[in-house]
């Protein structure tokens, strides 16, 4: 439980929280320097195994930093 | 479409609210991140599953919105080199599905008109099939290469 | 439970693979971030909802895994102040849930036992009906604050 608990730390209300952000992030970066190592994009999996984070937590925080309405969405209206 | 099985599948239904669109969009991603899909492609699928959703939401069931049993269905089936998705209401239906499908076609003055044509461009098929008065399956299919033993 | 009416519903039904806890994991995250949820109480969520899911998976149908037709279905409803979760299967049940809701217990020696514990202690309430040889249905309820108008 001690394990859990500390991975539970966040305790903040916010929508976004500082490790979405930095997982989000991280993912970017890898994936840069696994374009330049392999001349080709990533897939996901092969980010998610560089980073040692479960692929959804990183689909999670894309999702999460992306601005809440796009262009392609004019639909909450 | 192959006749190979399927090596995954998942099916949600969903009330039709505008809040399940973010919900659906965000399952198509996590679904779609067992393939071998790169962040641009997954976000393609998000795009294009959004629209179908959000046409179900708006066009399909519109002001029946409120009613308690209307639910937008998505089928997503994972197969060696691709994935299917398949989004289906009970809602009114289209009378005249080529003319949708076109660009800049919108029943709403105040709509873009852009969703089929994103679905047509993001995915790698598109099939739609609709009933007047019964309603709309829309059929997306995304390709990748199957995974390389390394 | 109240008996007000749900102002969200979502439905899943994912084939009986380990793969699909994390999808579930995913998609009731994504459900509960509807809610006046801190990003604490999602994990929370996420904990006990993943638990359920690999239970279905792993106990239920085990060496059953490999059926076309193995579906656990999870459905997530949303009240004013709280989230339902309810997680089924149809495989083989469980002949005594108060032995198996035991910290420890597990008819794995492999295993933690502590699934059941992790729900209990982060959800709300937890509820376990199981019928040899039918399948179990795990009722998970996480409550919040009601958004007050702002
Ligand atoms: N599920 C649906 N049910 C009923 N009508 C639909 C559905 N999906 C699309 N349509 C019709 O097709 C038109 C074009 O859809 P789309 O290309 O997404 O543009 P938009 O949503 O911006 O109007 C819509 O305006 C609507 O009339
Ligand atoms: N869905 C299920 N179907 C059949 N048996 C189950 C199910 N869920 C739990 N069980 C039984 O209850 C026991 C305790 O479950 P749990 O607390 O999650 O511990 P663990 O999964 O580590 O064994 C399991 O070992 C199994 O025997
Ligand atoms: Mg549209
Ligand atoms: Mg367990």
């Amino acid at each position: 439980i001690g394990e859990i608990r500390r991975y539970l730390r966040d305790n903040n209300p916010i929508r976004v929280s500082r490790s979405m952000r930095d997982i989000a992030y991280k993912a970017l970066q890898i994936r840069d320097s696994l374009v330049s190592k392999y001349s080709r994009e990533p897939s996901i999996n092969e980010i998610a195994e560089e980073l040692k984070i479960p692929r959804e937590e990183i689909i999670f925080a894309l999702d999460a930093i992306q601005e809440p309405i796009s262009l392609f969405e004019p639909i909450y209206h | 479409m192959s006749t190979q099985a399927p090596t995954n599948q998942v099916k949600l239904s969903v009330l039709s609210l505008s809040e399940n669109v973010g919900f659906a969009r965000l399952s198509a991603a996590a679904f779609a991140s067992q393939a071998e899909l790169t962040i641009n492609e997954i976000e393609e699928i998000k795009v294009a599953v959004s629209e179908a959703v959000s046409n179900a939401v708006i066009h399909g069931y519109g002001k029946l919105n409120q009613k308690q049993d209307n639910y937008v269905e998505i089928v997503m089936t994972l197969y060696q080199d691709r994935i299917d998705f398949v989004i289906s209401d009970y809602g009114r239906g289209i009378a005249d599905v080529e003319a949708a499908r076109q660009p800049s076609y919108s029943s709403d003055p105040e709509r873009m008109g852009l969703g089929f044509v994103f679905m047509e461009s993001f995915m790698d098929s598109l099939a739609v099939v609709s009933t007047l008065g019964q309603g709309t399956t829309v059929t997306m299919s995304k390709k990748f290469t199957a995974k390389t033993s390394h």
